[in-house]
């Protein structure tokens, strides 16, 4: 190792002690400008090893289909608002694409701000899907296209929205040759949420979850129907088109204020 | 206290916080207030409000704790998993646990509300519930309960769930520390369950104040936490009566502090009211010298549970207190406080005082044994 | 904790440097101990991170998890400790020796057994999650593992099932072994640091135990000896490097959290071979060896059950082993007390502040005094030893005494100072006591009520017989796919 | 209902449960009339012609049985196993009916077997229709899973407010496990048979009204029992005038109305208080001096030494409140050895007197319930101010294990309610 190494490793070690010590003594900003220089130091080391034992550089495969399009596919496939850690894992389990949580952090408000600029112009929208209170709901994703009764929710919903895509992935499964063991897991571990659905650790047998989804969502369906057709109509009434796809959010501007 | 008397003590505990608004209690917070009830300087501090961990920074000796990102990280994951889908794994853990019936899968997450509202929320919904037997919810997620300490309403802003099965509501607390083969490390279930004790007296006080049963709030929280070494979630019910009970105790103590106010002197403030650098303008001189007014009662536990630690032990050192050895050793020496005297009196340079004799004596003669032993 | 240790600390605090306690070494101390210091992920129950390991001070080996997320990293790492491990305990399984005994077959003991050496309490039972989050894989079926895993496990569990034992000495954690022998000028809570309880023991030239002891307590100067590492660390340090290898799963980028976690273990494992070296200096005690012969034949026996096949040990105890354990832990934690008083006077000094026990000197004796007549007539020395310590032991008390194996005695009287004693044992079986077994006036003796009178309890019944008030017979264990797929993530 | 009646309805009801159960329990609070009960029991069983083991813990407990039995029942043998060392009491071997011997077929074949759990947990190879265990609390499970297929159906008795059984090791391993080993032998019975009927008895015969609804309330929060006598029933008697020196004022506070608190000025102090034990040797010498006669249902009597009992936390309290000078006729032990024990009078120090810190040790529910309940008349308790500041500035941490059903009273509330009976009948040095 040559002695340029050996002098930034011995202040990249500095650097890191002297960041500790400014986060210890809650000094953010004497902590954030010790970072860069610490990210820098590392940078400088990080090329000094590549001159002298250069690695090949691996890119990450990456899907040609935009995010959105992923995302709508499997919101088409589960048919029923879905939270995005459930939207990269059917988009890992089916479609072996590595989507990750955090790209889907803004979608909502992009296709908002698109959807404001020029309504209507785009096929779909991945949009909100709504609380009793009109709010949308944290973290769920929605398709425009859908009837408002699915874009709703009402207490009993997120379970019947549960089971009802358990059914889906194992519909989907069923129909596959060679089902991809990532998409047995992801049934497995739903399935074990569901009574009857499946034994133990073994891996959950597609029909199998189709039938005790389906027993325990007939407990639920007509009530949770009813509550829906409720808030729907009243999203229907009183609300504008922008606000039915992304709810009322005017409560945002006021979080923080109390 | 009449309410004369109760504006003067809160206007006092004002003045001692100083210009800085009082820091809210959290849970944890609250439940910390047992953990050394007789410091006289953690029950002022606490009672007026005032920022511990400031003021220790502001004197030179910052609390040692930190919070690891990996832990935190891990928290938050774990939570939101037993949440997702509508609170799938919390239903599954709840059908095992107290038989909650298949139809009964209602879900409403009140900060969807907005938290200025989620009070009143929470309030409208706890009430509703209540009234009717079958409510259509049975999980309330993120409420958002208040309490009543030393005169300071504290919002409580539980990750916990509360549900009502049968008429009862039971508070759900989610922790990411391991279940291993049906036991966790018994320190982290007494943390829990101290702070779910807060969480069901601030709920049974909201239900009092709705002119509901408090009572229809059970004992039993369920504690849910990840599965030996995977990340599947298992659940218990923890008995939280005892920390209740404690609980009810502190609170109650939290009103008495007034009588350790009498006798500091008039102008005592803690004051932290910060400078355009956000640094206390008062000298570290100055707040340390107000510090030392009260005084404080130090013991090696407070190094895991209180802001102020550092500081109280360096006092300790300085002022040679056996209290700096622990409790145990502290009860080794009767009735004696001092290191010096003890050790004086250990080895016959200093002369017993009335009361003094039998220490002294038992002292003597270990000096002496040790002596001889090592020879 | 008694006067004496309180005494010993006030000194301490007085004097800067830490006192001793003990005039002689409890616990053993092997030639070729193997140091183990395991570190964890924060927030996780045994998610290993790594571990510094090895028995050559100047060689340790580095295991790294770098994604300690990761199911395959995790079972890599134990794989790899494995590698240190396994070799280090077979490599006392082979020399034994032939153990005659009254009214049984002679057997086997293996002439050394393994030592563990780990920091602290955390991480003695971090090992023992680490064993039990690996014994019950399998080499086959879903999730393999590597066949030395299970093995691993097995062995993992049985040094921290067995460091429970009172006087075992198979794995010693080095601030509980530390503290048996010194008194520091802290709290018991903080010496559970081994910087500081070694700052205070061992403080540097020229600084005081009190200023090394706070030094230890900063992170960025002395790294926590684990299994948690410290917070500041996991934030600035290794959250970084692991976020690296996440995005690019290099070779440097293992490196990279490699250095980082060395940073942290380096100074710990420069700690604990001074700690053995501390230790190592101290003389040994009379009865270590007898309790490392009885470590020898736990080991030996669990080195048997797993030749024999037998399954790895249960996840908790059922009832019989339970009780059966509990009389084991009750037996071996009498026995210990009372042979490490036998053995150090400054031990035996705690009970004689308390008047359980006296040191003084004989002032008369009466070798040749009998009681009874003709045929059940037994000798019964008398002895009286004057003595200043505050005795409170009350005629009909059974005493013994360090100075003399085998030797037993009962108080006769007890009146300001002066105890009269009657010889019960030890004395021979002549009609005159054996020279020397009486102690004669003038001498200097010591007796106390902390005797070993161990009754052994009756035998429990089989597992099988588990009776119906304890729930019955228990079902027998059989492996299953559950065990091994029990998610380890 | 009577006191007499509503206790012998429950009996009875405990006699009818036995041979519809695998077991049966009776929680006894204080004085219940436990041994009654056994005795009573024992001749039930002997009546059916079936041979009867009964299981106690102690030698003292096993000879008090044995005489009992034999009084009771005359005509029915009783055989008494001891292990090597035991020395036989004179007042067993003057009993015509019981044999003892170490061993099973040196005994005859008596109606009932009687020894210790440790003595019986030798014997193999027989099963007994009936057992009787007696202090079942105190005994250990460990204990219990040792002789527990010696007998088919058995009858638990015990005291739940006393001590807990405890080991010299740590027991965290099994914390949660429904057969833990260092949990009492009725926790894990019940644990493992929930549906085992479990009676108590009601009325307490020891305890004076005085006494009763404190001990009650403090100890037996959720199952209260109440005293058999009423206040007139007992009194208790100087006959030999005071000369109004506080211990005089203390011991006529406690003779008056069944409780005293001597309390000494506030003072952190060594475990061994010299002051404290003086004053607690000083009253025990104090009180026999004033020559004091109890009055009770069961007539009247004097109270001699041995009907008096000094009690206190730890034994080197006992020891030296010992060398202080009491007459040796008087009971001095600490808790653990005065459980199942009764006397006319207690002197009782208090085992938070003079500490700043109390531990879990001190605050155990149980080692006060038993100071407190072991007298028929009177119970003065020895104390440094003090001791609410203690209890305010406790720190409660305890840590809490998974599965462990938790374990009324509250040391702490005990304590508190203690105290505040006896702060209304407090005696200082210098009134």
């Amino acid at each position: 190792m040559s002695d340029s190494l050996d002098a930034l490793e011995r202040r990249i070690a500095g650097l890191r002690a002297e960041v500790r010590r400014a986060v210890k003594a809650k000094e953010n900003s004497l902590a954030r400008s010790l970072r860069g220089e610490l990210r820098r130091a590392e940078q400088a080391w990080d090329a000094a090893i590549s001159s002298e034992a250069p690695t090949p550089a691996r890119e990450p495969e990456t899907s040609l289909l935009p995010i959105r399009e992923q995302v709508h596919q499997a919101l088409a496939m589960l048919g029923v608002p879905t939270s995005a850690k459930l939207i990269v894992a059917v988009n890992d389990a089916f479609f072996s694409r590595e989507l990750r949580g955090s790209q889907l952090t803004s979608l909502r408000r992009d296709e908002e701000r698109s959807f404001r600029g020029d309504p209507y112009a785009r096929p779909y929208y991945l949009c909100a899907a709504l609380t009793d209170r009109l709010s949308p709901a944290r973290g769920l994703l929605a398709d425009s296209t859908w009837p408002a009764e699915s874009r709703v929710l009402g207490p009993l919903s997120p379970r019947v929205d549960f089971l009802t895509s358990t059914m889906r992935i194992a519909e989907h499964l069923a129909r596959l040759a060679e089902p991809p063991a990532g998409a047995v897991r992801l049934l497995s571990r739903m399935a074990q949420n569901i009574p009857g659905a499946v034994e133990g650790f073994a891996p959950a047998d597609p029909a199998t979850a189709i039938r005790a989804a389906r027993a325990e969502l007939e407990v639920h369906r007509a009530t949770d129907a009813a509550q829906r057709a409720e808030v729907a109509a009243r999203a229907t009434r009183q609300l504008p088109d922008a606000e039915r796809l992304f709810g009322v959010t005017a409560m945002n501007t006021l979080r923080g204020a109390c | 206290m009449n309410s004369l008397r109760e504006r003067a003590f809160l206007n006092r505990l004002d003045e001692l916080r100083g210009t800085m608004p009082a820091r809210p209690h959290d849970a944890r917070a609250i439940a910390a207030l047992a953990a050394n009830p007789g410091c006289a300087r953690r029950a002022v501090m606490d009672a007026a409000g005032v920022d511990k961990d400031r003021a220790a920074r502001h004197v030179g000796f910052p609390a040692p704790f930190g919070q690891s990102q990996f832990a935190i990280t891990r928290g938050n994951v774990f939570e939101s998993l037993v949440k997702e889908n509508g609170c799938a794994e919390l239903l599954r853990l709840l059908r095992e646990l107290l038989g909650l019936s298949v139809a009964q899968v209602g879900y409403r997450d009140v900060e969807s509300v907005g938290s200025h509202l989620r009070h009143s929320h929470t309030r409208a919904l706890i009430d509703r519930a209540a009234r009717e037997d079958d409510g259509t919810a049975v999980f309330y997620d993120h409420p958002l309960f208040s309490l009543e300490i030393a005169g300071h309403t504290s919002y409580l802003e539980p990750d916990v769930v509360a549900f009502q099965i049968g008429g009862r509501f039971h508070i759900v607390e989610i922790k990411s520390f391991g279940m291993i083969d049906g036991q966790a490390e018994p320190d982290k279930v007494a943390a829990a369950a101290r702070q779910a004790a807060v969480y069901v007296l601030a709920l049974r006080t909201l239900m009092a104040d709705l002119g509901h049963d408090p009572e229809r709030v059970s004992h039993d929280v369920v504690l849910v936490c990840p599965e030996n070494f995977a990340n599947r979630p298992t659940a218990a019910l923890v008995d939280v009566r005892k920390q209740l009970s404690v609980l009810g105790r502190q609170l109650t103590r939290m009103t008495r502090v007034e009588y350790l106010l009498e006798g500091l002197p008039d102008d005592l403030t803690f004051d932290l009211a910060p400078g355009e650098d956000g640094v206390p303008t008062r000298s570290a001189d100055e707040l340390t010298q107000a510090l030392l007014q009260v005084p404080a009662r130090y013991a090696p536990d407070c190094l895991s549970t209180c802001d102020m630690c550092m500081f109280c032990r360096h006092e300790a050192r300085a002022c040679g207190s056996t209290d700096l050895l622990g409790r145990q050793i502290r009860d080794q020496l009767g009735g004696v406080s001092g290191m010096h005297e003890a050790l004086g009196l250990a080895e016959g340079t200093r002369e017993a005082v009335e009361g003094q004799e039998e220490i002294a004596r038992l002292l003597r003669l270990a000096d002496r044994l040790r002596e001889e032993s090592l020879r | 904790m008694s006067a004496l240790t309180a005494l010993a600390r006030l000194r301490a605090v007085r004097d800067g440097v830490a006192q001793r306690i003990t005039t002689v070494r409890h616990c053993h101390i092997s030639d070729q101990p193997l140091v183990l210091i395991p570190l964890k992920l924060a927030g996780e129950a045994a998610a290993p991170l790594a571990a510094m390991v090895g028995t050559d001070p100047g060689h340790p080996r580095l295991l790294v998890v770098p994604q300690p997320r990761n199911r395959d990293l995790r079972f890599a790492f134990a794989a790899g400790l494995a590698e240190v491990l396994l070799p280090y305990i077979e490599g006392f399984e082979k020399s034994t020796e032939t153990v005659e005994r009254r009214g049984g077959e002679p057997y086997e003991r293996c002439l050394d057994a393994p030592q563990i050496l780990v920091p602290n309490r955390s991480a003695a039972s971090f090992t023992g999650l680490l064993g039990r989050s690996t014994r019950f894989r399998r080499a086959e079926g879903p999730y393999p593992v590597h066949p030395s895993v299970p093995l691993l496990g097995r062995w993992l569990t049985y040094f921290a099932d067995r460091s429970q034992q009172p006087g075992s000495s198979v794995l010693l954690a080095a601030t509980e072994a530390l503290s048996l022998h010194w008194a520091t000028g802290q709290s018991g809570l903080e010496d559970a640091n081994l910087a500081a309880l070694l700052g205070w023991i061992d403080p540097p030239p020229g600084m005081s135990g009190h200023r090394a002891a706070e030094e230890a307590e900063d992170p960025l100067l002395w790294p926590p000896a684990g299994p948690t590492t410290d917070p500041g660390f996991d934030n600035e340090v290794l959250a970084p490097a692991i976020r690296a290898y996440e995005e690019a799963p290099t070779d440097r980028a293992v490196d990279r959290v490699s250095q980082a976690l060395r940073t942290q273990l380096d100074p710990t494992w420069r700690l604990m071979w001074r700690a053995v070296d501390l230790l190592r200096s101290l003389p040994e005690g009379s009865r270590v060896k007898d309790r490392w012969e009885i470590d020898r034949g736990s080991f030996t026996r669990f080195v048997e059950r797993i030749a024999e096949g037998s399954p790895p040990q249960a996840r908790r105890d059922g009832a019989v082993g339970a009780a059966a354990r509990l009389a084991g832990l009750e037996r071996a934690r009498a026995s210990y007390d009372v042979q490490r008083a036998h053995d150090d006077p400054l031990l035996m000094a705690e009970y004689r502040l308390t008047g359980e026990a006296f040191a003084g000197t004989v002032i008369a004796a009466d070798p040749e005094h009998s009681e009874g007549e003709g045929r059940s007539r037994k000798l019964r020395p008398l002895i009286t030893v004057r003595t200043g310590d505050p005795v409170r032991l009350t005629p009909g008390t059974v005493v013994g005494s360090p100075d003399r194996r085998g030797h037993a005695a009962e108080i006769v009287e007890a009146v300001d100072g002066e105890i009269t004693l009657k010889i019960t044992k030890g004395m021979g079986r002549g009609r005159t006591p054996a020279p020397g077994s009486v102690p004669e006036p003038g001498e200097r003796v010591s007796y106390t009520s902390l005797i070993d009178d161990f009754q052994s309890s009756a035998a429990l019944p089989g597992p099988e017989q588990t009776p119906w008030t304890h729930g019955g017979p228990p079902e027998e264990y059989e492996p299953g796919d559950d065990d091994a797929q029990e998610e380890w993530l | 209902m009577t006191p007499q009646q509503e206790a012998a309805a429950v009996v009875d009801a405990v006699l009818a449960d036995l041979p519809r159960h695998r077991g049966v329990v009776v929680d006894s609070p204080p004085g219940a009339g436990k041994s009654t009960l056994v005795v009573k029991a024992a001749g039930h069983i002997a009546e059916t012609g079936e041979p009867l083991m009964i299981v106690a813990q102690t030698n003292e407990q096993v000879d008090d049985l044995v005489e009992r039995l034999a009084a009771e029942h005359p005509d029915l043998g009783v055989g008494r196993l001891s292990a090597s060392g035991y020395i036989t009491p004179g007042r067993i071997l003057a009993l015509p009916n019981v044999s003892v011997a170490g061993k099973l077929p040196d005994l005859g074949d008596p109606a009932v077997v009687i020894a210790t759990a440790d003595k019986w947990a030798w014997i193999g190879d027989r099963t007994w229709p009936w057992a009787i265990v007696d202090e079942a609390y105190q005994m250990r499970s460990d204990k219990l899973l040792r002789i527990a297929s010696l007998f088919e159906r058995s009858l638990f008795v015990g005291d739940p407010g006393q001590l807990d059984p405890f080991s010299i090791v740590d027991g965290d391993r099994w914390a949660g496990l429904s057969w833990d080993p260092v949990q009492s032998a009725v926790s894990v019975l019940l644990r493992h048979n929930p549906d085992l009927p479990v009676h108590r008895l009601p009325v307490s015969w020891r305890l004076p009204a005085s006494a009763a609804p404190v001990v009650s309330e403090a100890f037996y929060p959720f199952t209260g029992f109440r005293a058999g006598t009423g206040p007139a029933d007992r009194s208790l008697e100087f006959t030999v005038n005071g000369m109004r020196t506080p211990f005089d004022l203390a011991l006529e506070e406690a003779a008056g109305s069944g409780w005293a608190l001597y309390e000494l000025p506030s003072r952190h102090t060594v475990r061994t208080d010299a002051e404290a034990v003086l004053a607690t040797a000083s009253l025990a010498t104090r009180l026999l001096q004033r020559s004091p006669v109890a009055h009770s249902e069961r007539g009247s009597h004097p109270v001699t030494a041995d009907r008096i009992a000094i009690g206190a936390a730890h034994r080197d309290q006992v020891a030296a409140i010992r060398a202080a000078g009491v007459p040796p006729e008087i009971t001095v032990d600490t808790a653990n050895r005065l459980q199942g024990r009764e006397y006319d009078v207690t002197i009782v120090l208090h085992p938070l007197s003079g500490r700043r810190d109390a531990t879990a040790f001190h605050l155990e529910s149980g080692r006060l319930c038993v100071l407190a309940s072991r007298h028929r008349h009177a119970c003065v308790v020895v104390a440094r101010a003090g001791i609410p500041e203690l209890l305010d500035a406790h720190p409660s941490a305890e840590p809490v294990q998974l599965g462990v059903p938790v374990k009324f009273p509250d040391g702490w509330e005990a304590n508190q309610a203690v105290l505040a009976h006896l702060s209304k009948h407090r005696v200082t040095p210098d009134d």
